[in-house]
């Protein structure tokens, strides 16, 4: 199969983590991709700078879905400052996949409405 | 009629592979592929005659020129243009309809009147008339689409009236597939008193076309998709309409005479040619039209619909498989579908995987998304040289999208 | 470096007879001639990857994609441009001072501001401004010329004031060789608040450009005029210039949403891409400024210099003929020339018939010949390529001239 | 030498028949090709219906002189009728040479002026 759908992708695609909504979440960012119609909405409680718990929503092609699975995963416990400090790197080393120009945006849409609501900036580039 | 393997000879990169497989290209909506009689044209072009057009004494120059207007004839001949004065070559059919709307729209258009449009128009015939009914004031509206898919006839004698200065639609839908009773909307159109422009990026290629039978006052379309290169497109318009509108873009060869005062305006197809043309292109164009003329429009309209014949009906038995637009008889080269609730984009690459090149998105044909209320949908397109036995290469590869993602 | 032999054996073209003799290509500032490199990168690409671009997930659109974006970067840097995202693709320098004309002048002129231009431009450069002007209610002004045919600088500070939102001018005049202080004039507009636009459809096939150094506003070009194909043009801006303009033309690709309500437009370059792009052309343009920078822009340059010196001095000595424009030292590899009252075109004619092929006529540029007073004028050109051994044939087949015209 | 420029086109370039102007003329028309510079004016006496009189003025390349010449020469004695029935060929056959697209302008330049002028139509197409 396409290197693209590794195992572990189609398991987050599967069973996805931390899929919902947490209630009064201090950070709420929307973010979506026009071109293919990926949704997000990404939501985290911050207690001393630090993700205390996050949930994201939405739906789209099994890359992005797996994308904030893994991501909402990996930023628990992760201070604002640090993620501050993530670039696309650190998701294509989560996701573990080679990825063309056309399916980069969809892996990076959960991190772009991260970025966008750590940082309170509208439309930020990744 | 040669056959299908001494036609896909023709087109050297059917003979790619693709992860390991052979490559089955179905994107044709998007761009066809090119037979070598038009690499082999544009190659010459530019090894043994190229040369800056009009105007140059010397040989080369003399010689590009009579190919590119030779080029102008051809093309002309293909859709059954009165003349080739008619014909004006843009880069795509996208450059063609703003040359309208920036040319006719911006002199014609006022505050009361409306432009009519479809639902299922490519943003190429919508973003253009959005800029220019707002820079005009005029009123932009729309055709809507039916449960099948189609449009909604019945409401045209109301959308259609006396304030309607120009209908502007598709022959045949990228994303629908749908072939839209072209003649007669024209005639519709000018019942009220309005223009038609159609659209026929996707009709042009596929069917037979003539424009003295539609009756159309604007036709676009675009090379690329017709086996030709990028880089070339082209507006047929009614000569007097064409006389009367002003220059759109400015520059070498679509004037006359400049003064530092002002200038005046070269004659038709010129007065719309700023600038040095896509010369290599048009003859390549050319060479496309020759090619297609050759193997027939008769005969490529009757193939590919035998194609998608034989594709809705093997889609259709694929599990949670839906396809958008009409049945059958009203349907060119072009299924989309979606399947289940898997996203499109991770179909196309599932079938990538295979060799099998479909297409995944919007298609430029948001209003018709929206309308099924999907974000996007995946679509396999098709030309003459595609075979059954690629049909088959991509339902198999269908089957393994419902393996690998299937829950 | 190479030896001009080898070089020479890159272009095709250059080994054609005409009429018996080998061909004399001296009409090098209308379209340049095409290496191998160029035409196996367009070949290739339609061989091997073609596929529309952007948003395709299959493998030939990705590979498109990437061949596409790339050539974008190249670009980009053979001009140093801080950011790729400020290379906008338009069919030729012509259209690039379209978009400009259209989407920043549009909607920035008012009554009362001035556009300034030249009386050295192309037409290109001329008639889009009037258009513009015209539209808007502002006014157009001219720098005029001096007998040496250079522009009347001692009259910048009475034309160039705070009325003037734009000052447009060639850096490379395509009739008069002229080479203007491009950096100088950029500061000059700078320092009344008005923006600079470089027509440099002369320079950046001929010179050392950095877009960076010269600190233009916007920079525009033809690929066909420095080795790449027809149909390729580009437009460089300031990017919090070009973020701000509204969109040129509308359609797919230059659009981030398209709803029935309006639209949303996409992020730079692509706002201003509509349509399929000429894809093969841009990465055969590529393949053109990569082989350019391998010979060296310096290197061109002083190449150039060095057969036009040799040119000037050889037909000066010819009887009757007159150059237009300024001395060696202000001159690229351009001479236009007029040959007592014999008319350029009958110069061009018997030129032809021994295989030297130069341009008569008024080059896109009648405002220089009105200031001169006469119609047209005969123009021989260089590129690289060319040899002294060509210089000869010019000048002999000129003394041809004479015994057959002569009275 | 080229074929553009046989003897007879040289002949007539060098040497112009009827080239000046006529005593109060009852036809008079003035055309140019912007492109080269070409310039015409053809002036005609006539008496019954038939030219009796030519004269031309003007400045242009070998081909369009030569034409105009030529021309003159040949229209005289000939009727307007018969001068309306002139097309691109009769010219074509006087000068006797083959012309490509941008130098068939020239050659045409005359006629363009004596069609229109015989028409009294400003700008017909020759
Ligand atoms: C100085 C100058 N500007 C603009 C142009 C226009 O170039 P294009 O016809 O490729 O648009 C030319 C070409 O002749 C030129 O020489
Ligand atoms: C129906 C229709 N119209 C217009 C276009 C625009 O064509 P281009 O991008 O070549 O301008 C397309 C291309 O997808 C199309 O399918």
């Amino acid at each position: 199969m396409d290197a693209l759908y590794r195992e572990a992708i189609l398991d987050h695609y599967k069973y996805p983590r931390h899929k919902g909504h947490l209630d009064s979440p201090d950070i709420t960012h929307f973010d979506h991709n026009p071109f293919c119609g990926d949704e997000i909405t990404l939501e985290l409680k911050i207690e001393d700078g630090v993700v205390t718990q996050a949930a994201f929503d939405g739906r789209g092609c099994a890359i992005s879905q797996a994308s904030a699975s893994m991501m909402t995963e990996e930023i628990i416990g992760k201070s604002l400052e640090e993620l501050k400090g993530w670039s696309k790197e650190d998701i294509l080393e989560l996701l573990g996949i080679e990825i063309g120009p056309v399916r980069l945006k969809c892996a990076l849409l959960p991190l772009k409405a991260l970025k966008a609501g750590v940082w309170g900036i509208e439309d930020a580039d990744a | 009629m040669r056959s299908i393997e001494a036609i896909r000879a023709d087109f050297p990169i059917l003979q790619r592979e693709i992860n390991g497989a052979p490559l089955v290209y179905l994107d044709n909506a998007a761009t066809s592929q090119k037979p070598l009689a038009v690499l082999r044209a544009m190659d010459d072009y530019y090894r043994l005659h190229n040369a800056n057009v009009h105007r140059g004494v010397h040989t080369l120059s003399e010689e590009a020129t009579a190919l590119y207007e030779g080029a102008r004839g051809r093309i002309a001949r293909f859709i059954n243009a009165p003349s080739s004065k008619q014909i004006i070559f843009t880069r795509n059919a996208t450059e063609a309809v703003n040359l309208v709307a920036y040319s006719w729209g911006m002199a014609t258009l006022k505050p009361g009147d409306e432009v009519l449009i479809t639902q299922m128009e490519h943003h190429a015939n919508v973003v253009p008339w959005q800029l220019i009914t707002q820079r005009t004031g005029a009123t932009l509206r729309y055709v809507p689409l039916d449960a099948q898919g189609t449009l909604r006839l019945d409401l045209l004698d109301t959308l259609l009236t006396e304030r309607t200065k120009l209908f502007a639609f598709v022959a045949m839908s990228n994303v629908l597939g749908a072939i839209n009773p072209t003649a007669e909307l024209v005639a519709r159109a000018h019942s009220v008193g309005a223009l038609a422009l159609v659209d026929g990026a996707q009709s042009v290629p596929h069917l037979p076309v003539d424009v003295q039978q539609l009756n159309c006052d604007f036709l676009v379309f675009s090379g690329h998709k017709m086996c030709g290169p990028t880089g070339s497109g082209v507006l047929y318009g009614r000569r007097d309409l064409l006389e009367a509108m002003p220059p759109f873009m400015g520059g070498g060869d679509m004037i006359r005479e400049v003064r530092l005062e002002g200038s005046r305006w070269n004659t038709l197809p010129w007065k719309f040619e700023a600038g040095t043309p896509a010369i290599a292109e048009i003859i390549g164009l050319g060479a496309a039209v020759d090619y297609l003329a050759d193997l027939g429009m008769d005969w490529v309209a009757q193939r590919e619909h035998e194609l998608v014949r034989a594709a809705t009906e093997r889609l259709s038995r694929v599990e949670g498989l839906r396809i958008l637009g009409p049945g059958i008889e009203q349907r060119g080269g072009v299924v989309a579908f979606t399947l289940g609730e898997i996203h499109p984009h991770d179909i196309a690459a599932i079938l990538d995987a295979d060799g099998v090149a479909i297409r995944a998105g919007h298609h430029c044909a948001q209003p018709i998304h929206d309308f099924y209320g999907i974000p996007a949908s995946a679509r396999a397109s098709f030309a003459f040289y595609n075979t059954f036995e690629e049909i088959d290469r991509l339902v198999l590869a269908l089957d393994k999208v419902h393996a690998v993602l299937g829950m």
